[in-house]
C-alpha cells in the first residue's frame, strides 16, 4: 500500500517537474517574444523580470522582504497592507501548461485564471513563500469557493464583499469588512495600524496612481501599445511599490523623449483579465491590425482606483475613504448595482473616439458572460462595434479568433 | 415710542386728593369737570370773564395761585407718510387750578437740534455739532388734554426743547433733550433757528460731557447736571416721578449734581421700548425772584447692568462640557 | 487651485465683514451670510435681523406699509433677493463669516488628526426640516408681537435666542457681552440661556462635524428659494458617473444628491453650499461643471483631480 | 484589359476565380492539400493558359480564407468575411441582407446594410459542429458522395431526429441508427434538419433580416436549403455558383475599393 502511494507519489512528482519545465518555457519564450517586438525599448527588461517572478515566487520574498500577502481580486486597498507592514501581490499567472497540474481535479467549467493560480501554488509546494496569507474578497463563486479547492496551509481572511453599494447598508458593512482585515493583519503580524503609517502609504501610492495614469494616458493617445501596458501592469507590486514607481517614471519619460508614432485602430478591451504569459488576445489583436488603447481589466486598467482623495486624515477618515475608493468606485461586473459600470465604459470611448468594444469572457467567468449580453445592445445602439470572445486557455482557436478579429476590424 | 402710562400726561390736580386739602376756594370743586356739559359751562363763564382777565396782568396768576413748578412732558409721537417724526409735548405744572388755553401764549417754546443725522453711516458715524445760540420757536396749542406744542424732525436728530413761562414772583424754565427718528428720505440740512432763549435765566444742562450714546437714557446710570445762575442762594434739588418726590440732592458749589435713577421693576418687566419720565426740579429763590428749573429725562430700563456674565459662562462651559462627553463617549468608531 | 482661491476669498471677506465698518466699508444691512449685526463696527450685515426687524416693523397699519417705512422693508428685500440671485450659494461657501469660523474648526480637528463625526442616512435626513421650523420661528414671532400683542421682549427671536453667531462673533472684537445671561426679566433670561447653551452645543458641533450649523440655517432655505432664477449653475452629466462616490465623503455637508443623482443635471441640492469640493475631487472629466450663466468656471478632470491630492494640497489634510 | 483573380483558400477548398470587367470568365475549385501556396499558383496559371491570357495582363491576385497568410507574394489580403459579404452581396445584384456560409470547418451568418456594408456577423467557435464538414464525416459512414445528399434527402418523406451535431458524436448515432436497418434517405434528412437546427440557433432567428442567402459548398444541397428554409421560416436563396462567392467577393474587393 505504502508502495503505491510512494510510487504514485513519485510520478506525481515527475508530472509536476515536466509541468514545471513547460511553464518555465512558456514564460521565457514569451518573454524573448517580447524582446524581440520591435517596439521593445531596454527599459522594458525590468518589468519583464517582475513578470518573471510570477514563475519564481521567492524572488518577490526576497525583493520585498516583507510578509507577502496573497489577494485575489482588487477590493482590497493595497495602501492598508502597505501600512501594516505586509506585501500585497497577486500570484496568479496566465500560464497555458501549468493549469494542467489541477485542472483533473477542478471542475471543467472553473475560471482557468484560477486554475493557473491554483496550479502555480501546486507547483511551488503551496507554502513556499514563508508567512503567507490570502486575503478574499467574495467577488465571484469561483474566488469564493478558491481557498476551499485550493485547501492552501495559509491563513485565509475572507472580505464579504456586499454586492449593493449605492446604499447605506452596503457600504457600512464593507467599512466592518475593512477593519476586520486591519484586525486580521493586526493579529498576524502583531503590530497596530499607525495613522501616520496609513497616510503615507496613501501618498505613496498617489505617486504610483499618478505614474499609472500617465500611462494611461499615453496608450489613449495610441502611443503605447496594449500588450506592453500589460507588462507594465501586470507587474504592478511584483517588486517594492517605490521601485516599480520610479521605473515606470523612467519610462514614461523615455516614450515620451522619443515621441513614437500612434499606432493603428485603438480598441477597447472589455472583460475577464488577462495575465502574463498568457498574452494569446492582444497578440491576436495586434494580428488584426487593431491595438488596445483601453480597457477594464481588473489585472490591467482597473488596478488603478484613480486617486485617492480624502479630506479626513484621521485613521478613520482615510480606512473609510480606502472603503470607499475600493468598493463604490470598483467596476467590477460582480456588484448589482452597476449600471454605472456601463458609463464608465462609454466616457472612455467617447472622450478617446474608441469605435469597437472587444468584450473578453473567458469561459466560467459569470459575471461577464452575464454582463455581456447586457452591454451588447447599448453599445450597438450607440453605434459603436462590439465582438464578444469566449476563449479559454488554449491555443487552437486562435486561428477562429483571428478571423473574427479580422472581419471585425473591417466592419 | 409707546407712552408708559397715561398718567403723565394727563393733567396733574385732576383728582389728587392733596389738591383738594390745600385748595382754599371751593370753586375747584365747582371747575372739577364731570361731563362735556360742565366743561362747556366752564368755557362759558371763561369767555365772559375774559376782559378782567386780560387786564388782570400778563402771567399765569389765576386767582392768585401760581403753579410751583413746569415741566415738559412727552406725549405721542406721530409718523408721517414720508417717514418724517413729529413728536408732542404737554407742557404740565403741578398748580392747583386748570390751566386755560388763553394762558398758551404766556409760554415760549425753543428748541434747536443737537445732532444732524448721517443715515447711511454706522451709529459710530455720528457726528456733534453745538450750534451757536439760535433756535427755533413752536407755537402753544391747546388740546382737551391742555397744553402742547409739537416738534417734527425729518431726519434722526437729537432735539433740545426749553418752555419759559413765568407766573408772579416765579419764574419757570422746562428742559428736554431727546432723540427723534425721523426716517424722512431727503432729510432737509438743520440750519440754525432764529429766536434767541431769554437773558438772565438759569439754565440745567445735561453734561458736562454730552455723549450721543448717553442720549439713549437708561436707568442705573449716572447723570451728572450742570446748574448755571448768577445767584449763590441755596438750592433745592428734587426728583420727581408722577408729582411724587422720589429724592431730593444737594447741589456742589460749581453748580453740578449728579442723579442716578434707580432701576424700576416695572420698567424691567416691560419691553425694550418703554420708558418713564422723571422730572429733576432745581428752585432757588433769586433776588426778586423765584426760579423754577425742570429737565425730564426720558428714562429707559438698563440696557446692560442686568447682564450677568459670570453665570453665562459657567453655563457655557458646562453645556460645552456635557455635549463634548456625550458626543466622545457615543462613538462607533475610534476617534484618532 | 479652487480651494486656495476659495479660502482667500473666505478670509478677505471675514475681515471686511467683521471689521470693515471700522474703515468706513458698509455693505448694507440685506447681506444673505451669518455677518452677526451684534459685532460693532462690522462692514454689513446679516439680513435675517433686517427681515426679522421689518416683520417687526409690520405693526404699523398697512396704509403706513404703503409709506416710507413700507418702501425701506422692500428696499432690504430687493437688496436681499438680488444679492442672492447675483451670487445664491456662494454667499455660504465662499463668503459667510461664520461659515469661515466652521471651517477652521474643521481644520483645527483635521490638524489634530480626529475624525469627523457621522450622521446616519435617516438622521442626516430628518436634520433637513430644522431649518424650516426656524425659518418659521424667525418669521412668525414678530408677526405674533405686530398683531398678537405678544411680549416686545420677544422681538429679534432668532438672533437673540438661536443663532450662534451673536454670542461668538463679537468674541471677534472682544466683546464678551452676549455670553452673559441678562436677567432682565424671565424672557430676556430664557433667551440669554437658550443662546449661550446653542452656542456651546454648536461650537462642539462644528468641531467634530465640518459646517455643522449650516445644517440648520435658516438663511440657507431662504437662498435656495431663489436657486432657480439664479444664473449661478453647478450640473452633472448624469452619463458619465461612475459612481466612486467622491462627491458624497468629500462634502463637507455629506450632500448625497450629487452622488445619487442619475436623471436631471441640476445637482444644487438644498444643504449645497457651492464649496466645489465635490467638483475638485471627481476623478471624471467634465462630470461635474460649475457654470455662471452659460460661461463654465470650473470643470472636473481626473489629472486635476489627481494633481490636487497627490501633492498633498489636501487642506491640513 | 486587365484580369482581375481571386483566390479562397479554404479549410477543405481552394477555389479561384478570373474576372473580366465584373464577369467571372474562369473558375475552379480544388481540394485543400499541403503546400497550397503552390496550389494556388498552378491554379493561375492553369487558368491563364485556358482563357489565353499572358501574366502580365493579371492584376496582383487577392488572397482570403484560412490559408491567406500562406501565400506570401499576394497582392493584396483580405479577411474572408468582408470578401464573403462583399461577394453575395454583389452576385445578389444589392439584395442580400443576410448571408449564411457553411464553410468546411466553420459556419458564419453575416448581415449587410442595404449599402452592403458588414454590419454585424456571427461564428461558431473552435467546434466544428453544424460545417461542411460534418457531411463529409456523414458521407464517408453512409458511403454516399456528398453531391447526392440533396436528391436523397429530399426524396423521402419520413425522417429519423438525430440529436448530436457534434461531428464525432453523430458519426456513432448513424452507425447505430444504420445498424437498427433505418434507410439513408431518412438518416440524411435527419442530417439536414438537425444542421439546419444548428445554423437557426447561431442566426438567431429573430435578428436576422430577410434576403437570406446561403452558399459555400453545401449549398449546392437542395435539401439542406429546404431544412434551412423550413427552420428559418423564411425563402433561402443560394447563387448559381455558391462555392465562388468568396473568391469573387476578394477580386472584386479591388475595384470595390475605388
Amino acid at each position: 500500500m505504502d508502495k503505491e502511494n510512494k510510487m504514485s507519489d513519485q510520478r506525481r512528482q515527475r508530472q509536476l517537474q515536466k509541468i514545471g519545465r513547460e511553464t518555465q518555457a512558456e514564460f521565457e519564450s514569451t518573454r524573448s517574444q517580447l524582446q524581440q517586438r520591435k517596439d521593445y525599448r531596454p527599459e522594458w527588461d525590468y518589468f519583464l523580470d517582475l513578470l518573471m517572478r510570477l514563475f519564481y515566487p521567492d524572488a518577490l520574498q526576497v525583493a520585498v522582504d516583507k510578509p507577502v500577502v496573497e489577494h485575489l481580486c482588487n477590493q482590497a486597498p493595497f495602501e492598508l497592507f502597505h501600512a501594516m507592514g505586509v506585501h500585497p501581490a497577486r500570484l496568479g499567472s496566465g500560464s497555458f501548461n501549468v493549469v494542467r497540474v489541477s485542472s483533473s481535479r477542478l471542475p471543467v467549467l472553473m475560471c482557468p485564471y484560477l486554475k493557473a493560480t491554483m496550479g502555480m501554488f501546486e507547483l511551488h509546494g503551496g507554502s513556499r513563500l514563508d508567512r503567507l496569507y490570502h486575503v478574499v474578497p467574495t467577488t465571484c463563486d469561483w474566488v469564493v469557493k478558491f481557498p476551499e479547492m485550493a485547501d492552501t496551509v495559509q491563513t485565509t481572511c475572507f472580505l464579504e464583499l456586499p454586492h449593493l453599494r449605492e446604499d447605506e447598508k452596503g457600504q457600512k458593512r464593507w467599512l466592518e469588512e475593512i477593519y476586520g482585515l486591519v484586525r486580521f493583519l493586526e493579529h498576524q503580524t502583531g503590530r497596530k495600524l499607525k495613522r501616520k503609517a496609513l497616510k503615507a502609504s496613501v501618498q505613496t501610492f498617489m505617486h504610483a496612481w499618478e505614474a499609472v495614469g500617465r500611462l494611461i494616458e499615453l496608450r489613449r493617445r495610441r502611443l503605447l501599445s496594449g500588450i506592453w501596458f500589460m507588462v507594465a501592469i501586470n507587474s504592478f507590486l511584483l517588486d517594492p511599490i517605490e521601485i516599480w514607481t520610479e521605473h515606470v517614471l523612467k519610462l514614461l519619460d523615455a516614450i515620451q523623449s522619443d515621441s513614437p508614432q500612434p499606432l493603428h485602430q485603438g480598441l477597447f478591451l472589455a472583460g475577464s483579465p488577462i495575465v502574463f504569459p498568457n498574452f494569446k488576445l492582444l497578440n491576436l489583436i495586434e494580428a488584426a491590425g487593431m491595438d488596445v488603447c483601453a480597457d477594464d481589466l481588473c489585472t490591467s486598467e482597473r488596478i488603478w482606483p484613480g486617486g485617492v482623495c480624502y479630506d479626513n486624515s484621521s485613521c478613520h477618515g482615510l480606512l473609510k475613504t480606502l472603503a470607499e475608493r475600493y468598493h463604490r468606485a470598483c467596476i467590477c461586473p460582480t456588484f448589482a448595482d452597476n449600471e454605472r459600470r456601463f458609463n464608465s465604459i462609454f466616457n472612455t470611448l467617447e472622450q478617446h473616439r474608441i469605435r469597437g468594444v472587444v468584450f473578453h469572457v473567458l469561459k466560467g467567468c459569470h459575471p461577464f458572460d452575464i454582463e455581456s449580453f447586457g452591454l451588447e445592445p447599448k453599445l450597438k445602439q450607440k453605434g459603436y462595434k462590439f465582438l464578444r470572445i469566449e476563449t479559454d486557455y488554449v491555443e487552437e482557436d486562435s486561428r477562429n479568433i483571428l478571423t473574427r478579429l479580422e472581419a471585425f476590424s473591417g466592419i | 415710542m409707546r407712552r408708559s402710562s397715561k398718567q403723565t400726561c394727563k393733567l396733574p390736580g385732576i383728582g389728587n386728593r392733596l389738591v383738594f386739602k390745600r385748595s382754599l376756594i371751593p370753586i375747584n370743586e365747582f371747575f372739577k369737570p364731570r361731563s362735556s356739559f360742565d366743561v362747556s359751562i366752564i368755557w362759558i363763564v371763561f369767555i365772559l370773564l375774559w376782559p378782567a382777565m386780560a387786564t388782570s396782568g400778563s402771567d399765569l396768576e389765576v386767582g392768585g395761585l401760581c403753579p410751583q413748578y413746569v415741566w415738559i412732558d412727552c406725549a405721542q409721537q406721530s409718523r408721517h407718510k414720508n417717514g418724517a417724526l413729529t413728536q408732542y409735548y404737554h407742557i404740565s405744572h403741578n398748580a392747583d387750578i386748570r390751566p386755560d388755553c388763553l394762558d398758551a401764549r404766556d409760554y415760549k417754546v425753543l428748541y434747536r437740534f443737537r445732532i444732524r443725522s448721517k443715515p447711511k453711516k454706522h451709529p459710530y458715524g455720528f457726528d456733534l455739532v453745538t450750534p451757536k445760540e439760535g433756535y427755533y420757536s413752536s407755537p402753544v396749542l391747546c388740546g382737551k388734554d391742555g397744553l402742547y406744542f409739537t416738534i417734527k424732525s425729518e431726519g434722526n436728530n437729537i432735539v433740545e426743547v426749553f418752555v419759559v413761562a413765568s407766573c408772579g414772583r416765579k419764574q419757570f424754565l422746562a428742559h428736554v433733550i431727546h432723540p427723534i427718528f425721523g426716517k424722512a428720505p431727503h432729510e432737509k440740512p438743520v440750519q440754525k433757528g432764529a429766536a434767541q432763549l431769554p437773558q438772565g435765566l438759569p439754565r440745567l444742562r445735561l453734561g458736562p460731557k454730552f455723549s450721543v450714546r448717553s442720549m439713549y437714557m437708561q436707568t442705573g446710570r449716572a447723570y451728572r447736571f450742570e446748574y448755571m445762575s448768577k445767584y449763590t442762594t441755596a438750592k433745592s434739588v428734587s426728583i420727581l416721578e408722577n408729582q411724587q418726590h422720589m429724592a431730593s440732592l444737594t447741589v456742589s458749589d460749581d453748580g453740578t449734581f449728579a442723579y442716578t435713577p434707580p432701576h424700576d421693576p416695572k420698567l424691567d418687566r416691560s419691553g425694550p421700548y418703554d420708558y418713564k419720565q422723571t422730572v429733576v426740579l432745581v428752585e432757588e429763590t433769586g433776588a426778586k425772584r423765584e426760579y423754577a428749573t425742570t429737565h425730564t429725562l426720558l428714562l429707559h430700563r438698563s440696557y446692560l447692568s442686568h447682564n450677568r456674565l459670570n453665570p453665562g459662562l459657567i453655563l457655557f462651559g458646562a453645556v460645552f462640557l456635557a455635549v463634548s462627553l456625550i458626543v466622545v463617549f457615543n462613538r462607533k468608531y475610534r476617534w484618532i | 487651485m479652487v480651494t486656495n482661491l476659495r479660502l482667500l476669498t473666505q478670509h478677505v471677506m471675514f475681515l471686511v465683514l467683521t471689521y470693515g465698518g471700522r474703515f468706513g466699508i458698509s455693505l448694507g444691512s440685506s447681506l444673505p451670510c451669518f455677518s452677526c449685526p451684534y459685532v460693532l463696527g462690522n462692514g454689513g450685515t446679516c439680513y435675517l435681523m433686517a427681515l426679522q426687524g421689518n416683520w417687526w416693523g409690520l405693526q404699523m397699519t398697512w396704509a403706513n406699509l404703503m409709506s416710507v417705512m413700507g418702501l425701506q422693508l422692500l428696499t432690504h428685500l430687493g437688496v436681499f433677493i438680488l444679492l442672492v440671485i447675483i451670487l445664491n450659494k456662494y454667499w455660504c461657501g465662499w463668503i459667510c463669516p461664520f461659515g469661515t469660523l466652521q471651517d477652521w474648526l474643521t481644520y483645527l480637528r483635521r490638524w489634530w488628526g480626529i475624525r469627523e463625526a457621522q450622521f446616519s442616512w435617516l438622521t442626516k435626513d430628518r436634520l433637513k426640516v430644522i431649518k424650516w421650523i426656524l425659518l418659521a420661528y424667525t418669521l412668525l414671532i414678530p408677526l405674533l408681537i405686530a398683531h398678537a400683542g405678544w411680549h416686545y421682549d420677544l422681538h429679534l427671536p432668532f438672533c437673540r435666542s438661536i443663532c450662534p453667531a451673536k454670542p461668538l462673533m463679537p468674541l471677534f472684537i472682544g466683546q464678551t457681552r452676549h455670553l452673559a445671561l441678562d436677567s432682565t426679566n424671565t424672557v430676556t433670561l430664557v433667551f440669554s440661556i437658550l443662546s449661550v447653551s446653542i452656542a456651546a452645543g454648536m461650537l462642539v458641533g462644528m468641531f467634530f462635524k465640518e459646517r455643522f450649523f449650516c445644517l440648520f440655517c435658516p438663511l440657507l432655505v431662504l437662498i435656495h428659494i431663489f436657486r432657480n432664477v439664479s444664473p449661478v449653475r453647478f450640473e452633472k452629466n448624469v452619463a458619465g458617473c461612475t459612481g466612486c462616490g467622491n462627491c458624497h465623503r468629500m462634502c463637507p455637508m455629506d450632500i448625497r444628491d450629487v452622488h445619487e443623482q442619475k436623471t436631471d443635471k441640476d445637482v444644487i441640492s438644498e444643504d449645497c453650499l457651492l464649496c466645489m469640493t465635490c467638483a475638485e475631487a471627481c476623478p471624471e472629466d467634465e462630470v461635474l461643471t460649475i457654470k455662471f450663466f452659460k460661461w463654465r468656471l470650473f470643470s472636473s478632470s481626473r489629472k486635476y483631480m489627481t494633481r490636487r491630492f497627490t501633492k498633498k494640497k489636501v487642506s491640513h489634510g | 484589359m486587365s484580369i482581375k483573380v481571386g483566390i479562397d483558400l479554404g479549410s477543405t477548398a481552394i477555389k479561384v476565380v478570373f474576372l473580366e470587367n465584373r464577369e467571372i470568365v474562369w473558375k475552379k475549385v480544388v481540394p485543400t492539400i499541403p503546400g497550397q501556396a503552390q496550389v494556388a499558383n498552378d491554379l493561375i496559371s492553369e487558368g491563364l493558359s485556358e482563357i489565353g491570357y499572358s501574366p502580365d495582363q493579371l492584376d496582383d491576385p487577392v488572397v482570403t480564407g484560412y490559408g491567406k497568410s500562406l501565400v506570401h507574394d499576394a497582392g493584396k489580403v483580405i479577411d474572408e468575411v468582408s470578401a464573403n459579404a462583399l461577394g453575395v452581396f454583389l452576385l445578389s445584384d444589392h439584395k442580400a441582407r443576410t448571408v449564411i456560409n457553411i464553410g468546411g470547418q466553420d459556419v458564419k451568418v453575416i448581415r449587410l446594410s442595404e449599402a452592403g456594408k458588414l454590419i454585424d456577423f456571427k461564428m461558431n467557435d473552435k467546434c466544428a459542429a453544424g460545417t461542411g464538414r460534418f457531411f463529409e464525416v456523414a458521407g464517408r459512414i453512409l458511403d454516399t458522395p456528398v453531391d447526392d445528399f440533396g436528391d436523397l434527402g429530399q426524396s423521402s418523406a419520413d425522417t429519423v431526429n438525430i440529436s448530436s451535431t457534434c461531428v464525432v458524436f453523430a458519426e456513432s448515432e448513424i452507425v447505430s441508427l444504420m445498424a437498427k436497418g433505418i434507410e439513408r434517405q431518412p438518416i440524411i434528412r435527419g442530417l439536414h434538419e438537425s444542421l439546419a437546427r444548428r445554423i437557426a440557433g447561431l442566426a438567431g432567428n429573430h435578428d436576422i433580416e430577410d434576403e437570406v442567402y446561403l452558399d459555400g459548398g453545401s449549398a449546392n444541397n437542395r435539401g439542406l436549403v429546404a431544412a434551412i428554409e423550413d427552420e428559418l421560416c423564411r425563402d433561402v436563396h443560394v447563387l448559381p455558383y455558391p462555392q465562388f462567392s468568396v473568391a469573387y467577393g476578394a477580386a472584386r474587393s479591388l475595384d470595390s475599393m475605388m
